[in-house]
């Protein structure tokens, strides 16, 4: 029961980790309807971004590690918004109205530039981030199971940054203006432009957003794994959170992260063994492809309007 | 054209790369140096290209098929740095009559000459690499009979490099009576979540770690996390490097790790290498890899590669010598402390000897482990037991051929 | 000038209907296939047979099952890897099971075997769209992934999961040297092409494009969305599935799941996008295209770079070619977003046009 | 086409349009010399067949074209006498030029009420401004307040058509591009669009330039008419002129010799009149 | 402009008290009329009456939470819109429904898709079965191509067409089908008088010639009232008016609700 709670536990902080990456995938996707297949890239580029400055600033001009950790999210932010621009004037500005499938190759063509950038800039070793998030293990409820429950500390942290994202970024898009414009420029290019919404800065402003939530992600995940190339695969295990819960949907990326999460740590530690394990992975896939068999568009996502 | 070409596949690029780097640029700095030194092996210039692999299988086979060909007498050897590709190649290099050399790494039971004419998996297979780790853990705990009832478990990457040893592991748990507990990492492996909490419900006296790249430095991070000690993790020596250890952090302090016989360190040879290659700036390394334990294994795959083309040279002359005549020359390789100490070797790797019947050379591995700082050689040599490996690996061969239909080579006629 | 239709007048629908209406496409097409078939062995190095040919030749055959699906039928699947696998390793079996069997005849065994499989991955895509479904293929793609690393049988219990493919051989002749190689593979790949264009032009054909440019009305108008959607996954399954099968006995000739990942499923979709959604064509462009840039990167970037004296290492190059891929591929999509076969029949009408502008 | 000089564009006219062409996808020249002025305060018609090019001219206008692939090849676009054809969509909507497009094109998943708001986006939180606006066009389109908080993707087409004229409203325009207005719209609704149209332009002194099928009320309202034809502007005069020509007549309003012909007597398919 | 008076007595399809809403929305309440075989009946009323959703529960789309539809006979409850177009209905759309990115020829052979038989393994060959089958179709749809008139464009994609063509189009996929019932909802939108004129034509020529019985929904009036024999008129879900087109005209509560003006 102990062991069984700890996998719960360890699963549903997993999986709140898990949101912090697809919650970049629904932004951009809910603004413009394009699947941001770069997403997992700007995760890493904005944790390169990051530890590099901080080592830099620490090491070489021996900044106090407070000062040093400023600059670095100042830069890794900056980076971001290079990013952000130039995906919107180089590549979106030129795809304006196109089918959704040629935008989400063109993010694909992204990828492979930032991964390529981002190396070649910042080298391809594994740099080991620390931002001051506690890192060590504790042990809750020892008086009640035995070996107590181990939680990590960075997870819960990791949790709390998710959810004051996700409450933010919902509020904004429900509630404003330019949220309502972002969901118009998602259904119909063409006709947003027709009405003055400018899409050269929405996407702007998407993007960075989008980035800044990459580096809220790269800053966590790398904490937690060392900043490196496999960031990027992170997008994959971001994906079935993000068809759970739906594309359009922030708070349903951090529910279908919990559910994800939770289910694929279960799977894997109590039927994995069972069939020789490194099953989560595509556990996870078929976990989501039953609720998605029961809602086509996710759990929250916006129906899928379907007319003639 | 008087030159021999050496092909080199790589991976700087990827999950892989903070391993793979190191490792290439020994690779690359030690045929610079012979070149700069020496202009070549005896005289003759050797050229070098390198391919990235990305550590796929595919993209290796594209690569050899790319550099097979290459230089006046096609390449003296491909050293795949995977055991995936090397599974790959092995099906081509007879046809090419191009040798294998896979040090450290490759099939087990490719020592058998006789059957794999074309593989060399020099200085110890991953059988060995699984015994001497039993053999170790042993010695920890009082004796090989103190292993009944133990449980140890093998943390590997899921590919044909991380079962490489469960076949030897199985065999010795029959043997000695511990459980074996396999517990597979899909490949990159940076998320190790539910393989560690598995860990940390069966509770295994051990655990051995086969990962590569970012696996090694995320299992020993997630063994801090779950406060596995570490000290009872024992790496294969592709788990026993700097990357592996440097971005755990504190984390990584009391880890254990096979080596591939030679430490961390710089010996003697590092004063041609600082002359001709860092010093003059021809090195890709950066300084803090010069040193390494994965760069050090660089320039050995290079010394025991041109080191084979000089013996076969011996033989055949000093010109190119072609896939074929390199074969000879590795299959005939003899090393012997004082030539090792010539090379400057020393303290690196102990005497190497290569025959029909023994592609492997030598089967000599110790344990080190990591302070938090720089690694600790903390054990003497264990030599692995061949009343254990050896009928398997006949057994094995015997298997391959037949499915291949291969008649093995009598090695007792072989000069 | 010369490209002109004018004076070619058709009597019947089926001169119509041809698949090259125009006579200089005719000719064009069969010089094509001339070349590939009797000039391309004379003077193509092994090299080039192993490192170019044969894998644009076999991916071409891919992207064209992929493009059935994806192109054709709208159905985006990022489980095509997982699809040659299953051709590839049903194929395996076969040969080791019934060892009676030419190893070609199993390979489309292993075909048909994908296309069941496939038929079972599509039902989900009766009920889910677009981008839903496309990463519900990835169900597919992961659990076909364990699969083949995990169910022992599937490798007739190898221990390192690696397996190699049987001897090439068609009555006693020896297939395995790479012209044979070529040959076998081109054999493949255009008589299924050919069959699949026959196949996309019919009513079939007219069915998955109804399905994929709006299903409610295709429905609405008699089209049964599931016969139509499953014939579309089965058809395109086969064919990939026939071409992991090639992959794996002539290309790689021994193999992991790792050749079948999810990189290739990525790499299929590239291939059919560069090259054009919905045409036979552009999945070969598109294959040649992709399979050929990094090659051709790795090859001319340290020339290029030592021009200006920069040493760049196999890193630079791999960064650079991630970077110059990437930056083709947007490139390619901002000129054509129909990808290149497009691009090649608006250079055609505008030949046609010569020398007036419009 | 021979490139005419543009006149220098006069400030009295809210568009300009000297002699374009247009382009698709790089190969289908469209329009082969369009030149046509709204002068301000005006109500301008732009009349032809289906493909004459009347929808790529006021694409063109509101620089929606690009979004199709298309592309003003030659001539140049004046807007109160300032070039505009390289200003963003967003641009001209700030200048008060707003297209309505054919086709309805209403955001599918927002509601009847979001897609309004959206009108006053470049309006950004002028709160009471916007509340009005919205009671103004709800006044005007009853049926879309009793449908707000549907969403619009499920509204029938009339609704939908209802909402895209709402929508551009919320932008208090000062030019409206108006594409097929009165399409899908039933007949006393036609009229009542129309009746809007006429009283923005005389009371909020709005131009409006006008693509439309239904020559025969177009003709009404519009002060003046174009007659395109295959990319080719044929015929144009004040509405008042244009409603007494002959050939207008007989095969725009479907008036001949003898009055308006029953739609069940037009007995063979005729050779069609092309002026060109 | 008379009306022609036509007797039928045959009925085709008969709407029994339907009833349709969409959560709070009540598209269609208690309606009931039919279709006589072989006439031109007209659906009539203001914007968001529920006429395009009767078209869709007559062909399937939509499934009335209430009342039954007859058609040839048969009383059929809950059926997928595929099985409507298998027992000879067809229809265009309000908005165009075209296959956007295949060429006119190709979207009109899609329209006898029902037709065709020949399988898969023919169809890779394309010979014997299958091409003979093609060319049998070809020459049926080169018929409604001539017919309506589209020859030029037989090779464009529709996506390019102007809304007009497409409009055409569209008729053209749907004759094909050779449907006995054909649905028409606003086939003359978008259209000039002369293309009206025409495409009333195509109308009456499909229905003399053909004997298809029509169901058409326009708001010209002046077609409506020109070319159908019968018409209903529909009222935000209610029926407020059937008859033939005189009557309608003269119908008070039909002038209040929707024309306006007499015609
Ligand atoms: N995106 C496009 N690509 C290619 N050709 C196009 C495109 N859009 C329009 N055309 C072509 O441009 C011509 C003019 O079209 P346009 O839509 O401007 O006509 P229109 O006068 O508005 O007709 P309608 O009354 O039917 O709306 C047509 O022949 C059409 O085929
Ligand atoms: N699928 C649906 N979901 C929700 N509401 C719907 C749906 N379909 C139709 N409605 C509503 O039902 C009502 C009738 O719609 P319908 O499309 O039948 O109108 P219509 O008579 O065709 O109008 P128009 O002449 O404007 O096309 C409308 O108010 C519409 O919003
Ligand atoms: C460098 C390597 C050869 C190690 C690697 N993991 C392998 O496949 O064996
Ligand atoms: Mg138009
Ligand atoms: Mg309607």
């Amino acid at each position: 029961m102990g062991f069984f709670l700890e996998v719960l536990i360890g699963g549903l902080l997993a999986g709140v980790l898990y949101s912090l990456v697809a919650l970049g995938f629904v932004l951009i996707f809910k603004a413009s309807g394009v699947f941001n297949f770069a997403q997992g890239a700007m995760v890493l580029t904005a944790a390169l971004a990051l530890v590099r400055t901080l080592d830099i600033a620490q090491k070489e001009w021996h900044w106090p590690f407070w000062l040093a950790l400023v600059a670095g999210f100042l830069f890794a932010a900056f980076v971001m918004a290079i990013i952000a621009w130039a995906s919107e004037r180089l590549v979106l500005r030129k795809l304006v109205n196109q089918e959704g499938i040629i935008l989400f190759m063109a993010t694909i063509g992204m990828t492979f530039f930032i991964e390529g950038l981002a190396q070649t800039v910042f080298g391809a070793d594994v740099y080991p981030l620390n931002i001051g998030l506690p890192k060590e293990p504790i042990f809750i409820l020892e008086s009640v199971f035995d070996g107590g429950i181990l939680v990590n500390e960075l997870d819960i942290w990791a949790a709390v940054i998710a959810g004051l994202l996700v409450a933010g970024l919902a509020l904004f898009f429900q509630r404003t203006r330019i949220g309502r414009a972002l969901r118009a420029v998602a259904d119909d290019h063409a006709a947003a432009q027709s009405v003055g919404i400018p899409l050269n800065q929405i996407w702007f402003i998407v993007w960075l957003v989008a980035g800044l939530v990459a580096l809220a992600a790269g800053a966590v995940w790398g904490s937690k794994l060392g900043v490196q190339f496999s960031l990027t695969l992170l997008a994959l295990k971001a994906l079935p959170v993000l068809i759970l819960g739906g594309f359009t949907s922030v708070p349903g990326a951090i529910i279908g992260g919990l559910i994800i999460g939770a289910g694929e740590k279960l799977a894997e530690v109590f039927l994995g063994p069972m069939m020789g394990g490194g099953i989560e992975i595509w556990f996870a896939y078929v976990l989501a492809l039953l609720f998605l068999l029961v809602r086509p568009q996710g759990l929250f996502g916006e129906r899928i309007i379907e007319r003639v | 054209q008087n030159e021999q070409f050496i092909p080199g596949l790589v991976y700087r690029t990827g999950a892989y790369a903070p391993n793979g780097i190191p490792f290439a640029d020994g690779v690359r700095d030690y045929i610079t140096m012979l070149n700069e030194r020496d202009g070549g092996i005896n005289g003759v210039k050797i050229t070098f290209e390198e391919c990235e692999t990305g550590y796929a299988t595919d993209r290796g086979v594209e690569c050899y098929e790319r550099l097979k060909g290459k230089g006046p007498t096609g390449a003296a050897y491909f050293s795949p740095l995977s055991t995936g590709i090397t599974f790959a190649l092995t099906e081509k290099a007879p046809g090419d009559k191009v040798p294998l050399i896979t040090m450290g790494y490759g099939r087990s039971e490719s020592r058998d000459g006789a059957v794999f004419e074309w593989n060399f998996p020099l200085l110890g297979t991953y059988w060995t690499a699984a015994n001497v780790a039993v053999q170790h853990i042993a010695k920890e705990i009082g004796g090989l009979d103190k292993l009944k009832g133990k449980k140890i478990a093998l943390l590997y990457h899921d590919s044909p490099y991380g079962k490489e040893p469960i076949a030897a592991l199985e065999a010795m748990s029959k043997k000695y009576g511990f459980e074996f507990l396999p517990i597979p990492v899909p490949a990159p492996g940076s998320e190790q979540k539910s393989q560690w909490l598995q860990i940390r419900q069966q509770r295994p006296d051990y655990v051995l770690l086969w990962g590569w790249g970012v696996m090694n430095s995320a299992a020993v991070t997630e063994a801090g996390n779950v406060n596995y000690p570490r000290d009872k993790m024992i790496g294969v020596w592709w788990s026993g490097a700097e990357p592996d250890v440097v971005p755990a952090g504190d984390k990584g302090a009391g880890y254990k790790a096979l080596m591939l016989q030679h430490p961390a360190g710089k010996s003697a040879v590092y004063a041609d290498l600082e002359k001709y290659v860092i010093g003059p700036g021809k090195s890709l390394a950066k300084p803090d890899e010069i040193g390494s334990v994965l760069y050090n294994r660089g320039l050995i795959n290079s010394m025991l590669g041109t080191e084979s083309i000089r013996t076969a040279m011996a033989k055949f002359g000093n010109k190119p010598m072609t896939g074929e005549q390199v074969r000879w020359g590795i299959e005939h390789l003899d090393l012997t402390a004082d030539r090792i100490k010539q090379l400057g070797f020393e303290g690196m790797i102990g005497p190497i000897k290569v025959s029909c019947s023994d592609h492997e050379g030598t089967r000599l591995s110790r344990v080190h482990q990591w302070d938090g700082k720089k690694w600790n050689v903390i054990s003497d040599w264990y030599t692995a037991d061949d009343s254990i490996l050896a009928p398997m690996v006949k057994e094995t061969a015997a298997k391959y051929a037949t499915e291949k239909k291969i008649t093995p080579r009598d090695c007792s006629k072989e000069s | 000038m010369f490209y002109r239709e004018a004076g070619q007048f058709k009597v019947s629908y089926a001169a119509d209907q041809a698949v090259f209406p125009i006579a200089q496409d005719r000719i064009a097409m069969l010089a094509l296939l001339l070349i590939a078939f009797l000039v391309v062995p004379f003077v193509a190095s092994e090299y080039v047979y192993r490192a170019v040919l044969i894998p644009v030749v076999i991916l071409s055959l891919a992207a064209i099952g992929l493009n059935v699906l994806m192109g054709y039928c709208g159905q985006v699947s990022l489980g095509s890897g997982a699809f040659m696998a299953v051709g590839a390793y049903a194929a395996y079996n076969f040969a080791i099971r019934l060892p009676f069997l030419n190893p070609f005849v199993c390979i489309l065994l292993g075909g048909f075997v994908a296309a069941g499989v496939g038929i079972a991955f599509g039902v989900p895509s009766l009920r889910i769209k677009g981008f839903y479904l496309a990463c519900a293929t990835l169900a597919a793609q992961f659990f076909a992934d364990w699969a083949f690393l995990r169910i022992k049988w599937f490798t007739n219990y190898t221990p390192s999961g690696s397996i190699n493919a049987p001897p090439l051989e068609i009555l006693g002749v020896d297939l395995s040297s790479p012209t044979a190689n070529y040959i076998v593979c081109l054999v493949f790949t255009v008589v299924l092409a050919i069959a699949t264009k026959n196949i996309v032009r019919g009513h079939i054909g007219r069915q998955w494009m109804a399905i994929r440019d709006m299903d409610i009305a295709a429905e609405i108008i008699g089209v049964q969305p599931m016969y139509a959607k499953l014939t579309a996954f089965a058809v395109s399954s086969f064919l990939i599935g026939v071409a992991g099968g090639l992959w794996a006995f002539v290309y790689l000739g021994s193999w992991e799941p790792a050749a079948f990942s999810i990189d290739r499923s990525f790499q299929l979709m590239f291939m059919i996008i560069i090259g054009g959604l919905g045409s036979i064509l552009g999945s070969v462009l598109g294959a040649a295209f992709i399979v050929l840039l990094p090659i051709f990167l790795n090859q001319a970037l340290p020339p290029f770079g030592a021009l200006f004296g920069w040493r760049i290492s196999t890193a630079t190059v791999s960064h650079f070619e991630a970077m110059i891929f990437g930056a083709l591929i947007i490139f390619f999509l901002i000129v054509e977003p129909h990808g290149l076969a497009r691009l090649w029949s608006v250079a055609k009408e505008k030949l046609r046009l010569w020398p007036f502008p419009h | 086409m021979s490139v005419t000089t543009p006149a220098p564009a006069a400030a009295a006219n809210v568009i300009d349009v000297a002699s374009i062409e247009v382009i698709y996808n790089h190969v289908i020249l469209v329009l082969k010399g369009v030149s046509l002025t709204v002068p301000e305060g005006s109500i301008v018609a732009l009349l032809g067949a289906n493909g004459a090019g009347k929808s790529t001219t006021l694409k063109s206008i509101s620089n929606l074209l690009l979004a199709e692939r298309g592309e003003v090849t030659k001539g140049q676009i004046h807007c109160r006498g300032e070039r505009v054809d390289g200003l963003s969509p967003n641009d001209l909507v700030k200048r008060g030029v707003i297209q309505v497009m054919e086709g309805r094109h209403c955001f599918g998943h927002l509601t009847v009420e979001e897609n309004l708001l959206t009108g006053a986006f470049i309006h950004g939180g002028k709160r009471r401004q916007i509340a009005d606006d919205l009671e103004k066009v709800y006044h005007y389109f009853p049926r879309l307040k009793v449908r707000r908080a549907s969403q619009a993707g499920y509204t029938s087409g009339g609704e939908q058509q209802m909402t895209a004229i709402g929508r551009a409203l919320m932008s208090r325009p000062n030019t409206i591009l108006l594409d097929e207005p009165s399409m899908g719209l039933a007949p006393q609704l036609v009229e009542e669009i129309f009746e809007i149209v006429k009283n923005l332009n005389e009371q909020e002194k709005v131009s409006i330039l006008l693509a439309e099928q239904n020559t025969n009320v177009a003709l009404r309202y519009a002060h003046y008419g174009y007659i395109l034809e295959n990319g080719r502007v044929v015929l144009d005069g004040d509405a008042a002129s244009l409603r007494e020509n002959e050939d207008v007549k007989e095969f725009y309003l479907g008036i001949g010799g003898e009055g308006r012909r029953s739609f069940r007597d037009v007995k063979h398919y005729r050779r069609r009149k092309r002026w060109l | 402009m008379t009306a022609r008076t036509r007797s039928f007595n045959e009925v085709l399809l008969s709407v029994e008290n339907i009833s349709l809403s969409f959560g709070g929305v009540k598209a269609l309440s208690d309606i009931s009329f039919d279709i006589a075989k072989g006439e031109i009946r007209a659906i009539i009323g203001p914007n968001g009456a529920g006429k395009s959703s009767m078209l869709n529960c007559i062909n399937g789309f939509y499934h009335p939470q209430e009342g039954a539809i007859t058609y040839k006979g048969v009383r059929r409850s809950q059926m997928r819109p595929h099985e409507a177009a298998e027992q000879g209905i067809a229809r265009t759309f309000q908005n165009i429904a075209l296959f956007r990115g295949m060429s006119t020829l190709d979207n009109i052979m899609t329209g006898r898709n029902l037709r065709m038989k020949t399988g898969l393994f023919w169809q890779a060959l394309h010979v014997g079965p299958a091409a003979r089958e093609e060319i049998e179709h070809r020459q049926a749809v080169e018929k409604i191509i001539d017919f309506l008139e589209i020859q030029h464009i037989r090779k464009v994609p529709v996506g390019q067409l102007p809304y007009g063509l497409q409009k055409r189009v569209e008729l053209g996929r749907a004759l094909a089908a050779q449907p006995e019932l054909l649905l028409l909802d606003e086939p003359m939108a978008g259209m000039n008088i002369e293309e009206k004129q025409d495409m009333c034509r195509f109308v009456l020529d499909v229905n003399d010639e053909f004997g298809t019985t029509i169901c058409l929904i326009e708001h010209d009036m002046g077609v409506v009232m020109d070319i159908s024999d019968r018409v209903v008129v529909l009222d935000y879900g209610k029926k407020i008016g059937d008859g033939v087109p005189d009557e309608i005209k003269n119908n008070q509560a039909v002038i209040d609700a929707y024309l306006g003006v007499s015609h």
